[in-house]
């Protein structure tokens, strides 16, 4: 009998939260095989955007894709490799980045970037006044990296909240360690730090407690979700209180839906936003998943 | 003074030119000249500045004072072989070839003949072809040059600078590597050249050569312009007496009687490579044995095979007795056997470091303490090396590059000895080294002998050979084709055996 | 005698350098086996066109990485220049529009940028390893950095996109096919052919041989080794923008992160390809087989889910490692001593 | 006179070598002053222990890629070498502390195993090289990418996060001060006279430079080519080991992007610090203030805002580009010809 084959493409894990979007995916596929034996799942992954246009050809050529889900490496790129996989009949799913052309999804499930960016920014406003100080540290130089922190710069814009500098961390642990280090040598009065991400915050964190300046109200914020970040919040960290959601597990809701427009009676086409949540210490545990590797 | 040169037949002329390489003068207002139709010689001792007035004359190097005239004008000649076009054409004293590239590409290099703005290499090869054929040599004008023997390589050298067709042809030692077959072949080209009317400037140690083909002769003695003459008014005697400054007596030494009864420190049996078959020889203490033949008779094969510096394809090896298959050249060292290379451009020094670290570098396991390097045993054997093998360096601390071809030879013999081998190899022990070196280096050899070591001479070098060999092997097309021994070494034989006119089965 | 012994020379010579010749192509007929024993569907028509079309890219620059190579030297800039060729070219472009249109004015407009763009970027690492007497390695590990900073400045961290409509004009270039054949692969053919007879019939390539062979013999025989050099280098930028211009099409867009990783992906097809990279020796046909090679791979891993997706740079190196070894013959041997 | 002579000369000599020596030290102090001028902070103790301990990775690698170099070989997979060493010894760790516990013992476990690995992995990459005869580039961009993957694999795409507990012992390792030079810095010293010594004092050294100078010279000295070359790669191993014994206790974790373009930094550090990338001509001294200028431009960058974030690649390419002009002399002249 004739299966129903889904390829779900999305870039080569080189970070932690990549990776807990590809463990999520694999959970899914398992899952999801186990539910419906004559649904096939492909999952590929690709290091670059040119890669992944090259691994969508081989769905359509080579496995004849009934469906499409993928995480896009970059919206403009891949646009046109994804409407070639649309013409060639197969339902497309998008997931968390918008291709530059509408109406070529039929699905899409994404989380919020700039929501994330607003949420972190307006959090730093319920804790800072007027005159403190505080540092940036960016992701990779990317479209989601400057909608978060456009909508972060925005919120605080009119707060009297100084943005000292805001320099690049690529979303890295390495990096935000350094840059961290570096921002401690030459602003002597820090009150709070965005990390934008768990990762970055991680660096951060360990900077801070190098140079001894974790105390005296000093907080990081990250965002993302990951397991670590979201225990010490459980346990009431005090220099990393809060986080942004920006769930790695929407790759699986993608594949939910995707399915359930071959299996389900009920219209399922649309969009599916995911909020940007402040998980605090009160909400923490709804948003824990210890096997994860994010 | 310099009633030799007349300017009106002279194509090309040096003079009153000085050199100095920084503050370091080589060249003393030497005045030099080339006529059409003639040979002209230039000898002198290692390092006396042939070489240097050489690349002067052919745009190589720029005087650091006086005058290049060429057909009588003064002219400042072009860098980098760019005389080319003005048609002077030298052969450097090392070899210049592209390895990677072949014979014919090597010929043509940067005046390829083309077609529609594409390469001919056919007619290039043909070309090549021809050009062999006419010297009687068998080169293959696709070979790489990798593959090819050094005095093929020379044999290449020649014919690419013969090919250019020029109005001055420098040739700066082109027979070091040469036996005197193919030394034969070349002359006859040369002769052909002069009869055309080019001018022609030879550099030779092998004086009996400058004797037999040149017209007139220059020599030179630590910079200096000592002499120039008609050939005839030279002996070989005088020759060698105004290049050195002293008298050159007992030039070969006294051969004490060889030990037909003593203990074989060196054997082997039916030893095959690829280009050898069945070899046995056997190598007593005490012995000088001489290893003549042609180019790529496989003399540089054998010996390469016996120190593991190439692959052996069976066959016995016995050093004293034990069997001794090599694993590496430094088991070869060890137990006393050591192998001098002829290459020593490509094979044998460091171009680009000093002379300490080459001087050492064969026997540098000795050099170490406490496993550090000892240096100050360094520069003692360095200032040994200078003081035994007459290494002349202006500056000590000079690379070996900038050292004179003969003195890298030198060192290259010195950094060989310093291992204090039982059983040395020597490929060419005296190429391109000045008649004065040449007799010590003799008598070196003779002395090593007598203090019970064994020498391996390979030599292209007839008089060499007969002078200080007890015994002589000769070999053809890998194989040992005859031996001489005692009074019975002469060139008649020796040629005789090496072309294939006589063949007797070797019994080592 | 000397006769037999140069026929044995010349004899031996043969059997090694056919090995070292077929080596490459016989680990990529290999390869295909071994995709074609995977899944039939590797050599379905759809299949095959799709990665000639993508060895296009990586191929072309690897011609013009053959030169530097044979030359003795290396550019490690390649993918960051065509990141930021593309995404100039994309500007220009979207800026000419206003004036000419969307038609092939503009895309032609935006090509010949491209060309000049390459031109100009190979010249400066040429003129910086020759005149400036710094090594390539560091002149071309600097450039890139500036080139890729360069790109992701003017895409301000994010993405450069063709106007649609110049896109609909330009799209042909990438998407067509003429005699059955992608557009791209034409490109990729002439460029081949073009290179080949450069490398091994004009004086341009015996030239760049004798250099990466032998620096000093080559300046010894009169030729001009700095002007060779620089040649190559402005070659290697050339072919690099013929790539961009066949590469924009595709995706219409250029980033901080097109062409990562491409100068050793070409590096590594050069060498697969049985160049030297000392220099001295190269060879154009080796060099198309390894870049079909390196996309065959990539192709292969995507076929198959037998081996964890993280496992593909594990496959990958392994297949790199053994199609060399297959290859290595008794040449490395004979090439290492610079002598 | 010839006395005289060889004094001048000696002189001569002296200054172009100098000129050589300081290039990179000059260069160095240049990007001191900017930096002090930037922001006078630059020059703070903690800013200087910060850019000290920074170096020390990338300064003890660069060490062991100065003997690999110097011997005219090159690795490429000493970033990758580095992420994989430290997910293994993470992974090792956790797993130690049932039997072990989570003190001292578990952590010499793990910097056993470092040592181990790095051993391994340099063997490897050094027997590929030698025995297998390919390319040194070819065999170290193919465990490049294996070691990459591996780690990806072991970690699951995500990241390896050492027990806090174990992270406790391990900290001071990174985070202590001895004489008030931290840890790694005195490590960083070590390593640096160690290796000194051994490249200017000893047998090994002298045969790496005279391998790396021409091959078959090394051969028809006695020399062990294949072993001594393969030794180079095993200290390299052994140097990516012990640094990355420092790295791990700094934030206890690794990931497949740890590493990243390290190779490149090293490669670089010994490059700008006056080595030759052909081979034969080394220098640890060089090395050392090599890496401490690669880090100074990253630190000046922090240091300042008014360069855009997106340019830093451009001020990284531009500054090492022209620390290398500085010190180019007449050095590459004679470093060029091959023979
Ligand atoms: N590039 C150089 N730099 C410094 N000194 C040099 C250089 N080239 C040659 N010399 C020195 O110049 C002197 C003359 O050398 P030259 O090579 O001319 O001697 P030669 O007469 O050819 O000797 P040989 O018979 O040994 O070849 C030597 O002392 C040599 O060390
Ligand atoms: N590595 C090699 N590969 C192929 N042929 C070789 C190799 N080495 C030497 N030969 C060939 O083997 C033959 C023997 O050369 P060999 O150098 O031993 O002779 P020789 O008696 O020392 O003479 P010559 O004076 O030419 O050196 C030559 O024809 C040479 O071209
Ligand atoms: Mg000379
Ligand atoms: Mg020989």
């Amino acid at each position: 009998q004739e299966k129903i084959k889904i390829g779900v493409s999305y870039p080569t894990p080189t970070h932690a939260w990549a990776a807990g979007m590809n463990w999520h995916a694999e959970k899914a596929e398992e899952r999801l095989e186990a539910l419906y034996p004559d649904v096939d799942l492909i999952l590929v992954n690709s290091p670059d955007p040119g890669a992944q246009a090259s691994a969508l050809e081989d769905l359509v050529s080579v496995h004849q894709i009934d469906a499409l889900v993928v995480l896009p490496f970059e919206s403009e790129p891949l646009t046109d490799p994804v409407l070639n996989v649309k013409k060639s009949g197969a339902l497309i799913t998008v997931v968390d980045r918008g291709l530059s052309q509408p109406g070529i999804e039929d699905i899409y499930v994404a989380g919020n970037n700039p929501e994330l960016g607003r949420v972190s920014a307006v959090y730093m406003k319920s804790r800072l006044k007027d005159g403190d100080n505080i540092v940036v540290l960016r992701g990779i130089p990317t479209l989601i990296d400057n909608e978060r922190f456009d909508a972060f710069m925005a919120e605080i814009e009119g707060s009297g909240i100084n943005v000292l500098d805001h320099k690049h961390a690529n979303w890295n642990r390495d990096d935000g360690f350094e840059v961290m280090q570096d921002f401690l040598s030459r602003f002597p009065d820090i009150d709070a730090v965005w990390a934008q991400d768990d990762d970055i915050a991680i660096g951060v964190v360990a900077a801070l407690k190098q140079a001894g300046r974790d105390g005296n109200g000093m907080f990081v914020v990250g965002g993302a979700g990951m397991k670590e970040t979201i225990k010490s919040i459980m346990d009431g960290d005090e220099l990393v209180p809060v986080d942004v959601l920006y769930p790695p597990a929407m790759i699986a809701t993608a594949m939910d839906v995707t399915v359930a427009a071959f299996k389900s009676n009920g219209p399922v086409a649309g969009r599916y936003i995911l909020g940007a949540t402040l998980i605090t210490p009160e909400n923490a545990a709804s948003f824990y998943f210890p096997d994860s590797p994010f | 003074m310099q009633e030799t040169i007349s300017n009106d037949v002279s194509v090309l002329a040096a003079e009153r030119v000085s050199k100095s390489f920084g503050n370091v003068p080589v060249l003393f207002s030497v005045s030099f000249d080339i006529c059409a139709g003639e040979v002209h010689a230039l000898i002198g001792e290692n390092g006396a500045g042939k070489s240097t007035l050489m690349k002067i004359l052919s745009g190589f190097l720029e005087t650091t004072s006086g005058a290049i005239r060429l057909d009588g004008q003064e002219i400042s000649l072009p860098p980098d072989g760019q005389a080319e076009a003005l048609g002077i054409v030298l052969i450097h004293q090392e070899l210049n070839l592209a390895e990677q590239m072949t014979v014919a590409e090597n010929i043509y290099l940067g005046r390829e003949l083309t077609q529609h703005g594409f390469i001919n290499s056919s007619e290039m090869a043909r070309r090549a072809s021809a050009m062999f054929a006419e010297f009687g040599l068998d080169i293959s004008p696709s070979a790489r040059i990798s593959d090819l023997s050094i005095a093929q390589k020379q044999m290449v050298e020649i014919v690419k600078a013969i090919s250019r067709n020029a109005r001055v042809l420098i040739m700066d030692e082109p027979t070091a590597v040469l036996t005197e077959a193919e030394t034969e072949l070349f002359f006859k080209q040369v002769r052909k050249l002069k009869a055309g009317g080019t001018a022609i400037v030879f550099v030779s140690h092998k004086l009996h050569e400058v004797k037999e083909i040149a017209d007139r002769v220059t020599i030179l003695r630590d910079g200096q312009w000592i002499t120039t003459k008609s050939v005839e008014e030279f002996t070989l005697d005088s020759m060698a007496q105004m290049m050195v400054g002293r008298e050159l007596s007992d030039f070969y030494p006294p051969m004490n009687e060889a030990d037909v009864d003593a203990e074989i420190v060196l054997e082997t049996r039916n030893l095959n490579t690829k280009n050898l078959k069945d070899i046995s020889f056997r190598l007593r203490k005490g012995e000088v044995l001489g290893f003549a033949g042609l180019i790529g008779s496989g003399r540089t094969e054998l010996f390469e095979a016996i120190c593991s510096l190439e692959e052996r394809q069976g066959g016995a090896v016995q050093v004293s007795g034990k069997q001794a298959d090599f694993r590496s050249p430094a088991e070869a060292r060890d137990a006393g056997i050591v192998y001098l290379t002829k290459d020593r451009k490509a094979k044998g020094l460091l171009m680009e470091q000093g002379m300490r670290p080459n001087m050492t570098l064969f026997a540098l396991p000795k050099f170490t303490r406490r496993f550090m390097l000892d240096r100050a045993a360094e520069q003692t054997a360095l200032e040994r090396g200078i003081r035994r093998f007459d290494i002349r360096a202006r500056n000590p601390n000079c690379r070996t590059r900038e050292l004179s071809g003969g003195n890298q030879q030198k060192l290259l013999l010195a950094k060989i000895m310093e291992a204090e081998p039982r059983i040395v190899i020597i490929d060419e022990p005296t190429r391109g080294i000045d008649v004065g070196t040449k007799q010590q280096i003799y008598h070196f050899i003779a002395a090593l002998a007598a203090e019970g070591m064994s020498v391996v001479v390979i030599s292209s070098e007839m008089p060499e050979i007969i002078g200080i060999c007890h015994r002589v092997l000769v070999m053809r097309s890998g194989r040992i084709t005859g031996e001489l021994t005692g009074d019975a070494i002469n060139e008649n034989e020796i040629v005789r055996f090496a072309a294939g006119l006589k063949e007797e089965r070797a019994h080592g | 005698m000397a006769d037999i012994m140069t026929n044995q020379v010349t004899g031996a010579r043969t059997t090694t350098m056919d090995f070292k010749t077929y080596g490459p192509a016989v680990a990529l007929l290999l390869l295909c086996v071994i995709g074609f024993m995977l899944n039939p569907a590797f050599l379905s028509e759809g299949n095959i066109t799709n990665l000639l079309t993508r060895s296009a890219f990586i191929g072309i620059i690897a011609v013009g990485a053959t030169f530097v190579i044979t030359a003795g030297g290396i550019d490690l800039s390649v993918g960051s220049m065509a990141a930021v060729i593309a995404g100039v070219m994309i500007i220009v472009m979207n800026n000419s529009i206003d004036t000419f249109g969307t038609g092939a004015t503009t895309v032609l407009i935006g090509c010949g940028f491209s060309i000049l763009l390459g031109l100009g970027a190979g010249w400066i690492n040429g003129m910086l390893t020759t005149k400036g007497k710094i090594e390539a390695f560091i002149v071309t590990l600097g450039t890139m950095g500036i080139f890729r900073s360069l790109v992701t400045y003017f895409a301000d961290g994010g993405t450069l996109s063709l106007n649609h409509d110049v896109r609909g004009t330009y799209r042909p270039v990438y998407y067509d096919s003429i005699l059955g054949l992608p557009f791209p692969v034409w490109v990729f053919i002439a460029v081949s052919v073009a290179g080949w007879i450069l490398l091994n019939r004009t004086t341009f390539g015996r030239y760049c041989t004798a250099i990466g062979s032998n620096e000093a013999v080559a300046k010894y025989s009169a030729i001009k080794v700095d002007r060779i050099k620089t040649w190559t280098y402005v070659l290697q930028g050339l072919c690099v923008a013929m790539a961009t211009i066949i590469y924009v099409p595709r995706l219409g867009s250029a980033s901080s992160s097109t062409g990562v990783l491409w100068e050793l992906e070409a590096i590594a097809a050069v060498i697969i390809g049985g160049t030297v990279l000392k220099g001295g020796y190269g060879r154009i046909g080796g060099t198309i087989i390894g870049a079909l090679i390196l996309t065959t791979i990539g192709n292969i891993l995507n076929f198959t889910d037998v081996i964890s997706n993280y496992l593909n740079g594990t496959m990958q190196g392994l297949i790199i490692i053994v199609a060399v070894l297959l290859q290595r013959s008794d040449w490395s041997r004979r090439a290492s001593p610079k002598n």
